[in-house]
């Protein structure tokens, strides 16, 4: 064979991957920083410190009143999370399983609110808000952040629904199930998987949506990711280990209902789509 | 919500008809079927075979006409108001279910105890042979034994109509023949109604006690598997029966239903189908039933053979008749293409119908 | 039939698609007002302004010094296209194409930096940046830019090279294409509407990213995201209506990217996965 | 790159193997191919034959044995540098070029000159009867047109060699047997080898001169269709070449390759495959060769109807021996489940074999 053809194909394959590798890595060491960071004494000499600490952390939590804007976070986010899926599973529904004049133009107007950046249209949304009075309470915070997660649990639920084929629903319907028995004994149960993991997606993205609840949020409906831009901003007056403190908070709170997410499907899933039919053969 | 309805007599269809838009899927069916009886819906794909079928059991809305089961008018029903088995294509199983589950979801639905539940699975599961599989998913499950459970799923409700959606179509061909009996044994045990819906001449020819053939939505013959593969009616139902030659000559003699074509200069003789109204005429004949013989016998055709092909027990190949007519004949012996050959109809089998409009 | 029943689904349907309609109509509206608002020349009577003028655009664009900052955001977004679709296409093709153990794990991996909230590695990364001497420059903002894109490459592309049949490569190397013919008459002009796809969404993802960029950026490297971000923090030395005619700005040029984009793929395809077969039957 | 071999002779494989990880899915094949041949690789999924047709294409590189055009080893040469023509199961076209583009395109990678291709395409484009669609997208084709694209492409380049992947196996029953013609014709024509992977036994049948019927990636017999069909020499080749029938008997007689078994009293002789070395040895007949006779008859066996089908012609059924066996049988009126029925099997298409390890 045509050894210098071969010899090509492989420095390319190698170097695309050690590539992505060395990527990966540094991810994960620059995470592994903040959290050395924010537990360090002090940090000048090398590249690790002297003595660990948690003092930032509990000044962290003083400085922020992180109590509060937990609860607030908790309250925005289990709200948003409840009525996306209240609003988005019965759209994805009607989507997956009809077809109509204007279905494209439907699925793309989904599309936008989460292509568009959130600053486009939060912007003119804090604006109305403001205007009808519900700027700066929580429930504008929640009606902002539901733009573009409902449009997210129709995009992420319309595969999961396509999947089960309308036969089963039938064969339901031919034995004896009514509207509410299909519901509850077939069509919930195999769309539980997806469900939760469009639900755990949404929080996660809603506990991670800065621009949106900043643009809307008054003093009493702050977020943990406003407080925490709030604190980047003003950096000079506190100390850089306080910040990083509530970052590894923060990015704790994500990671959990990430991983818990991430245990109820396979994320390739929703991106490159099950290949598997329905029913084995 | 379901009463029993073991004691009905007939299922009819007056005048059904479904319109897709402006598509005519189903136009004014009439039929009447018998208790105990096993009737084949049999067509191509787009013949209505499947419309039909999901009119009967409430999947589909009826655009005109009526569905009777005896004195009681069902095609006003929802599907689940009906209390039909199905057993679909792809199986169509509750995938989150275990078979017994599966099974039993009918009886479930109707509030059966589940005493009662337990034991009619069970001799469901037996009826099917899938006793030692009950508690698997049918994930789990091969495509025969899939097909088993749903089966076993229409079965167990004790339905007074059992509707097949192409049932066999995804097993490969000899799981099909096994469960082809299979299929019979179960028909027979229930002494039900079941329709079957194919689009496969040889699953209806055996399984069924009546053909209905369907095409563009509209009945072409209703008959026994005898009458449809011996006796065909139409021009279009011989077609699609495997009648593959169709040879135009000019009608000679008639007299009865006997007709005598002139094709080229050879007589033949066959029996006519319908009324003959033309001087030309249709002579329609499966590539069995005409075989290459020995030159220079006396009504056999003169042709040219294009194509030559073992088959194993016989060479079947195709020809071209003087007026450049393609036909297909049987041969004994290997023959060559570009060869001259001569064929030989089977009077007995060969049918006269009028040309196609 | 059931007439309650129907009439129950019927509701049920109605008041979804309602809501939806609402909502999407509500987002058109609130786009509309600040466009509105942005071309006033008062605004307090009614709900449309007496007169329109242009004047908020050109004192936005002398403020903001948007000059140079759109040449930054240029020069930014193209290398990270560039580098993303250099790195990030190989690496799909060899993830679509070749098992090997740990494959999903990989997979998982590169959704992380997508679906991790990026103010979460954004931190740490900022430190390694400044550190490394990389933070404010416009290396820095690139590099910490390319974290979250090169697996959104990957992921994009990997469902459009699986729609590829392998057996079409194989074809061309038996009827004598090299491996250099076979990517330039085969590969190339199959994955092109996909490139684009995808490489138009990073480039709208890297318009829109504010918070990489604001962690990491010096005064020499601020993106439009970033300069509209600092005028709404400190709106009270600058009028509404000039912050409204940035975000106009700004809006118009994520949506027309965005429309080039759509024209190369339907969005669909990317959550709900092509269903069609490569070749027809 | 690629070089005149239209002046080979033959082609080699010898002791050829592939490994898939612990997988021998190829065991030193050995093989020879004449110029003009046409030989089909027959057998089951999983028996080797793509495998072995991947290896020959260069698409899969082999673990061991060596494959030779004449003189010239080919199996270390890239697939690219083989110079061989391939149509594919599903076609792969390249959907981003024309028809006349797709099929130019091996000669383009050849740096055949512009006219020369044009020339070339156009003639293909003829034999295959696809003038009329020469500029369109595959895509826009029917199954049976891409197919014909696939096959023109193949030929264009005038290759040594074209393999076939079960090339019919996307098309309909219709379509497959128009297409079988065409691929026969096309053979014909070109004068170059065509090896063809198949696990149709029709197809095999109707389309090689030679089959070779693999299993296991083991050659189990090489032979015409004529040999295959009428006498298989193993076993298994039987059972896979509808056989269905196996029914053991005690060797009671043997004189030369004349055996006569004693199956439960009833003595019945056949033509013995192989050398018969244990006391007990198998009948293997096909259903169409057990025929339900008239009762008493001699030398007829005595068996109860389990199940019968009309297949239109006769009825096929099967039916259970004294000792359990299953048989399967032609009947020429119908018969009824539980019934007795007495079968007789064609002596001169029965065949002994050994039992089965």
């Amino acid at each position: 064979m045509n050894q210098l053809h071969i010899l090509g194909r492989r420095l390319w394959i190698f170097s695309v991957w050690s590539l992505v590798t060395f990527f990966i890595v540094n991810l994960l060491a620059m995470i592994a920083t903040v959290i050395t960071s924010s537990t360090a004494t002090r940090w000048l000499r090398s590249w690790l410190p002297d003595a660990y600490t948690f003092k930032w952390y509990l000044s962290a939590w003083s400085e922020f009143q992180l109590d509060d804007v937990l609860v607030t976070t908790f309250q925005v986010v289990f709200a948003v999370v409840a009525l996306s899926g209240l609003f988005g599973v019965p759209a994805a529904y009607a989507m997956a399983r009809r077809d109509f004049p204007g279905k494209n133009i439907a699925m793309l107007l989904f599309l936008l609110p989460m292509l568009v950046p959130p600053v486009t249209f939060g912007i003119p949304l804090a604006t109305v808000l403001y205007q009808t009075g519900l700027g700066g309470t929580m429930a504008g915070v929640i009606l902002a952040n539901l733009v573009p997660t409902v449009p997210f649990v129709i995009l992420v639920m319309i595969p999961f629904i396509e999947q089960i084929d309308p036969k089963i629903e039938s064969a339901a319907r031919v034995f004896g199930a009514s509207t509410f028995q299909l519901f509850w004994r077939i069509l919930l149960p195999l769309l539980l998987p997806g469900m939760l993991a469009a639900l755990l997606l949404v929080l996660v993205r809603t506990i991670a949506m800065f621009e949106l609840t900043f643009l809307t949020s008054g003093p009493t409906s702050q977020t943990l990711v406003v407080a925490l831009y709030y604190a980047v901003f003003a950096a000079g007056v506190r100390a850089v280990q306080s910040i990083d403190a509530m970052a590894v908070i923060y990015m704790a709170i994500t990671v959990i209902w990430l991983i818990i997410a991430l245990r109820f499907v396979n994320p390739a899933q929703i991106v490159t789509r099950a290949k598997q039919q329905p029913s084995a053969h | 919500m379901s009463k029993d309805h073991s004691a009905f007599r007939s299922l009819r269809l007056e005048q059904v008809g479904r319109v897709f838009g402006a598509h005519n899927a189903l136009k004014n069916l009439n039929l009447e079927i018998q208790r105990g009886e096993f009737v084949a819906l049999l067509g191509p794909s787009g013949c209505g075979k499947s419309t039909a079928l999901n009119c009967i059991a409430g999947l589909l809305t009826t655009s005109s006409g009526s569905i009777w089961l005896d004195d009681r008018r069902i095609d006003v029903l929802d599907a689940e108001e009906r209390g039909f088995g199905m057993v679909f294509q792809n199986y169509a199983l509750f995938p989150h279910m275990s078979v017994r589950q599966n099974i039993g979801f009918g009886l479930k639905m109707r509030d059966v105890p589940k005493a009662e539940i337990a034991k009619r699975v069970d001799q469901a599961l037996a009826t099917v042979r899938l006793e030692s599989q009950a508690d698997k998913l049918p994930g789990q499950l091969s495509g025969g034994q899939q097909q088993r459970v749903a089966i076993a799923r229409a079965i167990v409700i004790e339905p007074p109509l059992v509707l097949m959606d192409e049932p066999l179509s995804n097993l490969d061909a000899k799981l099909r023949l096994e469960m082809r009996q299979e299929i019979r044994r179960i028909h027979a045990g229930l002494g039900s109604v079941t329709i079957y819906v194919t689009h496969d001449q040889d699953e209806a020819l055996s399984l069924a006690d009546r053909i209905v053939v369907l095409r563009d939505g509209e009945i072409r013959q209703v008959g026994t598997p005898e009458d449809l593969y011996m006796r065909p009616a139409k021009l279009d139902v011989a077609d699609f029966m495997g009648f593959r030659n169709r040879i135009n000559g000019r009608v000679a003699q008639q007299s009865g239903d006997q007709v005598v074509l002139d094709i080229g200069g050879v007589h033949v003789q066959g029996q006519a189908r319908e009324t003959i109204t033309g001087p030309i005429a249709v002579a329609s004949l499966r590539p069995d039933d005409l075989v290459a013989v020995a030159a220079s016998e006396a009504g056999a055709f003169s042709a040219l053979v294009e194509a030559i092909e073992y088959r194993g027990r016989d060479f079947f190949g195709s020809a071209r008749l003087p007026d450049q007519t393609e036909v297909f004949f049987r041969s004994h012996h290997r023959l060559n293409a570009g060869e001259p050959v001569h064929l030989m109809a089977d009077k007995s089998k060969l049918l006269i119908f009028n040309q196609e409009a």
